[in-house]
């Protein structure tokens, strides 16, 4: 193809985009209007199962057969990069050198290290609750673990990763959630229907069936993908290096 | 009327709004700098809003910011330690400058909310907050100086 | 007032994307996308949406950083290898 | 391990969980048995990572 013609191919294109866009604006509600039809049923079925976050009764609850796609997604995702990021036959591993920062930044990295962590349990914990879930809390327990590697060194941060652990919790917690989600069929009513436990009281950590129990296998299972997607990015940066085979 | 929504877009209009002209104009030791003082500056803003909208419970999100955001920051001390050496970034100025608008808003909060636990989560976020921006802008300024290829 | 804030936040989001986009240097990218990605969480808490203002923070701040470092770090060196090979 | 080696590890692993259970009790909007068994938990696993961390960077 030319460019000329590719040129006014992208012009067609991009314009008949440009128009239907102009055209769905010009049909929309008005901005911050007071009629949301779908916000009002999300509430009040999220109020009914004593889910205070409505956003994590919609993720877990009302939408729980999306997410799991989601969860396939990300899972997907982390095994191709898995496979594409292998070590290969031409390629030899390299010890990384030590690194030494200065101890500020050290002493800030083990100090913080816990409390991001903590914090991270804590969102997962409160996904039901408060803002956040098992895959916002996921991504910063897993971050937290890097921090030994920003603030330390590959290997203090090699010492307390086996990279093992997290590939079989990162499988363990997907079929986790399948499990929950089957366990509903068993119960005799739907693939992932929250009806097996009881909704418990508004507002407590117990609260909205089992909305806790998919946003902890969730968080788990973000957190260990993370920590081996990041462990392969890790590698190839610093460890694996090309053979000169010239 | 809300005087803290007020705030809170003064703070992200000029506080927010100069880091991004920082960070997409001249030198790197610029650049790095200007992402350092964007998540100083996004903390106290988060904070604010939380008060303007009467929802404690998005104090979540500065505290997550405290956090992370000064790790972000090493991320890129660490990563562009070869980069920085020959001329470190030496920004203390704008580091306290910043620094001190997160510690004026989390006084001005914890005496607008009645002293209780959610004071003391107020207080970390903002201990976490400065701490880690000052740690963060001596690592920039030559903190992984004996990092080489690791 | 709540408008003012939001069409503040939008302005902020429009032009840090339209640099993210037109800064061609990975690193520098990478600067601008760790700034444009707490602007975007300001902007979904101004637009009463925590929870995906967390998700950006999470990922935004620390993370796409990290992976687009290493990944600038293997090339650069991949490339400094082989001029050293030759 | 030795009761020697032991006495400092346990005390550096209950002064973390003692600063993390209590981090936990600012965090939490309302406490109740189940948030205080959880925070327990949870301050158990971060103060293992903080022992962790700390001997893997000093190789102690």
């Amino acid at each position: 193809m030319s460019p000329r013609l590719r040129l006014w191919l992208v012009c067609a294109a991009g314009s008949g985009l440009a128009a239907l866009l102009v055209a769905a604006c010009l049909d929309l509600p008005g901005f911050g209007g007071d009629r949301h039809p779908y916000g009002d049923r999300a509430v009040d079925a999220s109020l009914a199962r004593r889910t205070a976050n409505t956003v994590a009764s919609v993720n877990f609850d009302q939408r729980a057969f999306d997410t799991l796609g989601e969860m396939s997604i990300l899972f997907a995702a982390v095994l191709g990069c898995v496979v594409l990021l292998r070590q290969t036959r031409d390629e030899h591993r390299a010890r990384p050198e030590p690194a030494h920062v200065d101890r500020p930044v050290r002493r800030y990295t083990l100090l913080v290290l816990p409390v991001a962590l903590l914090t991270g349990l804590y969102v997962i914990a409160h996904g039901q609750l408060s803002p956040g879930g098992g895959f916002q809390g996921g991504v910063v327990a897993a971050t937290s673990l890097h921090l030994l590697y920003v603030g330390a060194d590959y290997r203090a941060l090699e010492r307390v990763r086996p990279i093992g652990v997290y590939e079989v919790g990162d499988a363990l917690s997907a079929s986790a959630y399948v499990v929950t989600g089957c366990a509903g069929v068993l119960a005799g009513t739907a693939f992932l229907a929250n009806t097996l436990l009881p909704y418990g009281t508004f507002n407590t950590l117990s609260s909205g069936g089992t909305v806790p129990l998919l946003n902890a296998a969730i968080g788990m299972e973000v957190a260990c993908a993370v920590v081996v997607l990041l462990a392969r990015f890790l590698d190839q940066a610093v460890e694996i290096e090309e053979v000169r085979s010239l | 009327m809300n005087g803290w929504l007020l705030a809170a877009a003064v703070v992200l209009a000029g506080g927010v709004g100069a880091t991004l002209w920082g960070v997409a104009t001249g030198p790197l030791r610029r650049r790095v700098v200007a992402q350092n003082l964007s998540s100083a500056l996004a903390c106290p803003i988060l904070l604010l809003l939380s008060q303007g909208y009467d929802r404690p419970s998005y104090v979540d999100l500065a505290l997550v910011l405290a956090l992370l955001g000064p790790v972000g920051t090493l991320v890129f001390a660490r990563l562009l330690a070869d980069e920085l050496a020959g001329d470190p970034p030496r920004a203390w100025g704008a580091t306290w400058a910043a620094a001190g608008v997160g510690a004026g808003v989390v006084l001005a909060l914890c005496a607008a909310t009645a002293p209780g636990r959610a004071t003391v989560k107020l207080l970390l976020t903002g201990a976490l907050l400065i701490g880690g921006n000052v740690v963060a802008s001596r690592a920039l300024a030559g903190g992984f100086r004996g990092v080489r290829r690791g | 007032m709540a408008d003012a804030l939001i069409a503040v936040a939008l302005l902020l989001v429009a032009v840090s994307a339209t640099v993210a986009v037109v800064t061609r240097d990975p690193v520098r990218q990478a600067l601008v996308l760790a700034v444009l990605g707490i602007v975007l969480a300001v902007l979904f808490t101004v637009l009463q949406a925590p929870d995906v203002g967390l998700s950006q923070l999470a990922v935004g701040s620390a993370l796409t950083p990290l992976l687009l470092l290493l990944t600038v770090r293997k090339v650069r060196r991949r490339a400094q290898d082989r001029d050293g090979g030759r | 391990m030795r009761p020697r080696t032991a006495l400092p590890v346990l005390g550096e692993y209950l002064a973390w969980w003692t600063a993390l259970a209590l981090l936990w009790l600012v965090l939490v909007s309302t406490v109740d048995v189940l948030e205080l068994v959880v925070g327990a938990g949870t301050a158990a696993l971060a103060a293992l990572a903080a022992r962790a961390a700390r001997r893997a960077v000093t190789g102690r």
